[in-house]
């Protein structure tokens, strides 16, 4: 079965002052229909810039493509014409971001943009739908992420809504194209605990009601243990890990993922108490030599110090990147 | 401090109007400084007259040609970069040296005394600068001091605003409030947090008002209430070439093609430092 | 409208007029520190002592200050700015007449400088850093650099006796007859009466006039806009608008430009005042029969009623377009309409 | 007893604008509290719960509205800022953001030396001894904010914030801002010096899987209110205010799975009648929608617990 999404060798690299920042350094990933996958990782280690790969929405210059293939249905988005990458956004992937109040138009009222977004959608591959009929699909998908009272909702602004609330307005946005894959980017990171716990509910109802296939990125293992069957741990660049979620969080492979996991404080109180993983993210303008996780590695030898491990299949379904990975 | 310097020539490099920016300001000042001992007749700076030359076309001897008492108009033109460069300068600098003080003042301590600084700010804000500058000059009579009064005067205002504007913004940063934490005075907060954090807005503004107060000196001089013949001052010489137009074009093109030179030059320039000072550019 | 509206608008009101207050206030001071004796200027040049004494009573400038000074303000309430030296009209007639020919100047300024600005400022933000963003750069500075009464002279040198294509001073010629007024403004009174000849005469007579007054707001507009824009354009909501697929055209014509429009707006408000004051150059260099000639006309005789009085309607005007600006602001952010 | 706050709350006006009336807004709605010497409290809330509010109330950084505030066993509620000063040294904030909380253009070695130099003391000696204890190597003296980490930035402000020998830290959300592999290692840094130095502090997070980490004591407030209020483990394990249940299911776990609470945080401009939690509580009755909000009573404040 040929992937619905594949990712081949793809690095990134970002053009500035001081340099070159090389963000992706190789990714290699496959997603294929129905999955459900999530992307873990503290901040710069590339994940929102990986998910925004996949609509090529990364700001160019300075983003810059260094090699590697994004094949999606077995179309390559990198190498999209402007009009076939129209008919992609919002129709074959749709995104929802992390904060729901800059990734509205504050000025626009809640109805102008998602008719914007039919009517955008329609106008990729044909003609666009009447602004009447956008609003009506517009109140069909407020209904479909919980959201009542259509009308009024509609009408409003941004700003009269709760967090919560534009979150769902979002979604509802990026489910207006039927897309095949839904890439999430730390959907939940800037709402409130409580309101977290319903918009992850909300996706993981509409993945399920829907047949979608789910990227979600986060910072936050929990999250995405509660909505993803599958997790890869990302560190400065690269995928270090590849693994079914249930099984990564009960026996993670690799030395970054071990010490993502202990160091996550737990609310039950017998658990040990979280430790630090020393040292900081390297800088991704001059990485370490080697596995670009070795300085602050208790296992690294002089092996890793020289040779980038590539990612490696232990088990089957689940890789890592390191020379000491062993099962 | 290394890395903010080059990355300020990076940028600074990296635009073709800030280079020209640079480059018309350094031109100028460099006129204005060695202007006396470059300049081909030294003597027509102070005035005379040589009716027998007046109103020669450019030519090998007078490469801007000559005006209408004979002088050298290469020579006044340089001459009136000095005048202009002073009183832009000048201009600029009392009116931020009023200013500033108020408006970081008025940010800072707020109630009644922010009140008061502010209102009289929007008074004279209410009526437009050059507006308000002829009324000036009217009430105290022409010549280039009291236009020079008369634009102080008017450009105060914009300083304070500016100031306050910043300290308020300044002031709600966290790390004034990790200052009061500290038990630092007010006093200690203006000196050593606020001031030198608003410093870079300060600059961009000045630069752009060197070249403004430039643009109204000549203003004023070209409608007959600034700098009076034979002082050489760009606007004045206009005002007077204006009568010789169109004949003698030359008269009037040249001392203009100057101010706009020199204010093209400073605001270049302004433009430029606020992409380097701004910490929003350097985001790529 | 709501009462909340209303309330606001009496409130705004209420405070221009105190800021008018303290206009005049202020021109009082500035007309009381002026060096030179107002009632030798009132009896002329040639006056002799009696004359001047004479002058002095008549005038009331024998007074005491605060007497004047309630005086001056009680003749401003009923609309008496005083008698101008030079025209021997009151200034509240002069302003009357040379103020429509003002406006319709900047009106038409202000036209020229958003068809331009805006265009061209969202066009240098879509080529940020590329060859026609660093030539609307020096453009937009060369539109504040440029002198007004020098560019207005250039003009002038090229079109008027240069090519002949466009006359060079006045608002009309004076074999035309202007049409009856009906609201002042040339042009729209020419339309109005259906007077197709004397339109396009007026119109050019107007366009240079209207092109130098333009230039520096046009400028401001193009710089304000294009920085605007590239903010904008680099916003998560636009990010967020591409990837639901909306419309190209559309994400950069409305969603991005409404949010870019809002700074815009201010800096309008502000040239809009700016302009104003231009008009003392623009008008002297093309004749234009406006206050800003009147007011340059009078300060140089040193004639001051006249001074004051463009200064106190100029101030207004500045006034009343800040208003304008700031319930425009309020009906384009649907943030400032409720809580 | 260190610190002991009664009856603390702040009202906030909003000026009336063209579009919008004049609103008041009770970030803190009489909120009692206090901390023995060498304790830790933990305020956990949601945002605009009034926690950081709090803080800043608790060392009058922003004027009170009605209460009363004793440190050290002195009333500091009406004490003018001149006589605050010197207590300042006993009382320090960390903040949430510590790239704000630092001045971009002091260096280090100047940041961490600014408070003892307000406060007279040589400052040579010490900076390099505090930098030491929260784990800075002495090369960092020179260093500017924008060179540092996140995580480093955040020592510099605790290195800072030690620098006068406190006895209380109020703690701002002092980790949200950071990745968790630094977090944990803040986190335990802070526990060091706690043990160490026997401070006290007053730790505001909205995780409480980080308040437990760091404090016997926690409060938890909803819409400017204590709504429970005990010994950490203790709370944890039972939960009686049905807010605290609710915040303690929503989190999400490595174990998956948990129970979603309906509805947002209401507007703090028009807080609901009677129990401000009633229109999301489940089990919420008559007597929670009318009358006044229960008070804190044995620790909950809510009329069925």
């Amino acid at each position: 079965m040929t992937p619905l999404l594949a990712i081949q060798d793809y690095r990134l690299a970002f053009d500035g002052f001081d340099g070159t920042a090389h963000v992706l350094d190789g990714i290699a990933l496959e997603l294929h229909a129905g999955e459900t996958l999530g992307v873990v990782g503290e901040s710069g280690c590339g994940k929102s810039v990986l998910a925004r790969s996949l609509l090529r929405l990364n700001p160019s210059p300075p983003a810059r493509v260094v090699s590697g293939h994004i094949r999606f249905e077995g179309e390559d988005v990198l190498a999209m014409p402007p009009a076939r990458l129209r008919a992609l956004r919002g129709r074959r992937i749709a995104m929802i971001f992390q904060d729901p109040a800059s990734y509205l138009n504050p000025l626009l009222s809640i109805g102008t943009q998602m008719e914007d977004a039919i009517r955008g959608q329609d106008g990729a591959t044909g003609r666009a739908r009447p602004r009447d009929a956008a609003r009506d699909r517009a109140a069909t998908l407020l209904a479909a992420v919980g959201l009542a009272d259509a009308p009024r909702l509609l009408a409003s602004h941004p700003h009269q809504l709760s967090g919560g609330m534009r979150q769902r307005v979002l979604i509802a946005m990026a489910l207006s194209g039927d897309p095949a894959l839904l890439v999430a980017d730390e959907p939940t990171t800037a709402l409130d605990v409580t309101v977290q716990a319903q918009v992850l509910a909300l996706i993981a109802g509409l993945v399920r009601e829907r047949g979608l296939t789910l990227m979600l990125i986060s910072h936050d293992l929990g999250v995405i243990a509660a909505a993803c069957a599958r997790t890869v741990v990302m560190y400065a660049g690269n995928i270090v890990e590849d693994a079914p979620t249930a099984y990564l969080l009960a026996r993670p492979l690799h030395p970054y993922t071990r010490g993502l996991l202990a160091a996550v404080p737990e609310l039950d109180s017998h658990g040990p108490r979280p430790r630090g993983i020393p040292g900081g993210i390297p800088s991704l303008r001059s990485p370490p030599p080697g596995c670009r996780f070795h300085p602050r590695c208790d296992r690294a030898s002089a092996l890793c110090a020289t040779e980038k491990p590539g990612l490696r299949e232990l088990l089957p379904g689940r890789a890592v990147a390191c020379h000491h990975a062993e099962v | 401090m290394t890395r903010k310097l080059r990355l300020a020539v990076w940028l600074l490099t990296r635009s073709f109007a800030s280079m020209l920016g640079i480059a018309l300001v350094v031109s100028i000042v460099t006129l204005a400084l060695i202007g006396p001992w470059i300049v081909p007749y030294p003597d027509h700076v102070a005035g005379g007259i040589n009716l027998a030359n007046k109103l020669q076309p450019p030519s090998a001897a007078h490469w801007f040609g000559t005006d209408e008492v004979g002088l050298d108009i290469l020579t006044r033109v340089i001459i009136g970069a000095r005048v202009s460069l002073l009183v832009g300068i000048g201009i600029t600098l009392s009116a931020a040296l009023i200013g500033v003080p108020l408006g970081i003042l008025a940010g800072l301590v707020g109630g009644p005394l922010r009140e008061a600084i502010m209102r009289l700010t929007d008074l004279f804000l209410s009526v437009p600068g050059l507006v308000l500058a002829i009324a000036l000059v009217a009430a105290l009579g022409a010549g280039i001091v009291n236009a020079m009064i008369a634009l102080i005067l008017v450009w105060w205002p914009g300083y304070v605003r500016l100031a306050e504007s910043k300290a308020l913004s300044i002031r709600s940063e966290p790390y004034i409030e990790a200052a009061r934490v500290a038990g630092a005075t007010t006093t200690r907060i203006l000196w050593r947090h606020v001031l030198p954090n608003s410093i870079s807005p300060l600059i961009v503004k000045m630069s752009m008002d060197i070249g403004q107060a430039i643009l109204a000196v000549a203003s004023l001089g070209f409608l007959g209430l600034g700098a009076r013949p034979p002082t050489p001052e760009w606007g004045a010489m206009i005002s007077i070439a204006r009568g010789y137009l169109p004949d003698w074009w030359w008269y009037a093109i040249f001392p203009g093609a100057f101010i706009y030179a020199a204010v093209l030059g400073f605001n270049l320039l302004g433009d430029g430092l606020r992409d380097i000072l701004d910490p929003k550019s350097n985001r790529g | 409208m709501d009462r909340r509206l209303t309330a606001y608008l009496l409130r705004r009101v209420a405070l221009a007029g105190i800021m008018l207050f303290g206009l005049v206030c202020l021109t009082f001071v500035i007309a009381n520190v002026a060096p030179n004796d107002p009632a030798a200027l009132a009896a002329g040049p040639d006056a002799g002592r009696s004359q001047i004494e004479q002058a002095r009573r008549d005038y009331g400038l024998d007074r005491p200050l605060h007497e004047q000074f309630w005086r001056y303000v009680s003749d401003l309430a009923q609309g008496e700015f005083g008698r101008s030296i030079a025209t021997g009209r009151s200034v509240g007639q002069d302003l009357a007449r040379y103020f429509p020919a003002t406006l319709e100047l900047c009106l038409l300024a202000m036209l020229i400088g958003l068809a331009i600005g805006v265009p061209l400022g969202v066009l240098s933000a879509l080529m940020k850093d590329r060859w026609v963003d660093h030539l609307t750069r020096i453009f937009a500075v060369s539109g504040i650099a440029l002198p007004p009464f020098w560019f207005g002279l250039l003009l002038q040198l090229g079109f008027a006796t240069g090519l002949g294509w466009l006359p060079t001073s006045g608002r009309l010629s004076v074999m035309t007859e202007p049409p009856d007024p009906i609201t002042g403004l040339l042009l729209t009174d020419a339309l109005l009466r259906g007077q197709w000849g004397v339109f396009r005469e007026g119109l050019s007579y107007i366009v240079l006039p209207a092109i130098v007054l333009s230039f520096p707001c046009m400028a401001s507009i193009l710089r304000v806009n294009r920085a605007e824009m590239v903010e904008a354009l680099r916003a998560d909501y636009v990010m967020s608008a591409q990837a639901h697929g909306v419309n190209p055209w559309r994400i950069v014509c409305v969603h991005a430009l409404r949010n870019a429009m809002l700074p815009t707006l201010a800096i309008i408000g502000l040239r809009w005042g700016w302009m104003m004051s231009s008009t003392v150059l623009v008008e002297t260099v093309f004749d234009w029969p406006g206050i800003g000639l009147y007011a340059v006309s009078s300060a140089i005789a040193g004639d001051f009623k006249p001074v004051m009085g463009v200064t106190l309607i100029v101030g207004l005007n500045f006034m009343v377009a800040n208003l304008i600006v700031d319930l425009l602001y309020g009906v384009l952010d649907p943030r400032l309409r409720e809580g | 007893m260190l610190l002991h706050a009664s009856g603390l709350a702040k009202t906030y006006a909003t000026r009336a604008t063209a579009f919008r009336r004049a609103s008041r807004v009770a970030a803190v709605a009489g909120v009692d509290l206090s901390l023995d010497k060498g304790g830790a409290l933990g305020v956990v809330g949601e945002s605009g719960c009034g926690k950081s509010t709090l803080a800043r109330l608790l060392l009058r950084l922003i004027p009170l509205s009605a209460g009363r505030i004793l440190f050290e066993g002195r009333d500091i509620t009406a004490l003018p800022e001149a006589a605050l000063r010197p207590l300042r040294a006993r009382m320090q904030l960390i903040h949430q953001n510590p790239s704000a909380a630092l001045d971009p253009r002091l260096s280090v070695a100047d940041a961490v030396a600014e408070p003892l130099r307000i406060h007279g003391h040589d400052p040579r000696a010490r900076v390099p001894a505090l930098l030491a204890e929260v784990g800075l190597p002495g090369d960092f003296l020179h260093r500017y904010p924008h060179e540092l980490s996140g995580g480093q930035k955040q020592r510099v402000c605790i290195a800072r914030a030690l620098a006068l020998e406190p006895r209380l830290l109020i703690l701002d959300e002092p980790t949200s801002a950071l990745d968790v592999s630094v977090q944990a290692q803040v986190l335990e840094l802070l526990e060091g010096l706690r043990r160490q130095r026997g401070l006290a502090y007053l730790f505001i997070s909205h995780n409480l899987a980080v308040v437990r980490q760091v404090c016997e004591q926690v409060a938890v407030m909803y819409l400017g209110r204590v709504v429970e209020q005990g010994a950490i483990d203790a709370v944890l394990s039972s939960p009686r205010h049905p807010y605290t249940r609710a915040l303690l299911a929503s989190v999400p776990r490595l174990g998956g799975g948990g129970v979603v609470l309906e509805g947002d945080a209401p507007n703090p401009a028009a807080p609901p009648s009677g129990c401000p939690f009633h229109p999301r509580c489940a089990v919420a009755r008559e007597a929670c929608r009318e009358g006044p909000a229960p008070v804190l009573r044995h620790g909950v404040a809510c009329h069925l617990a």
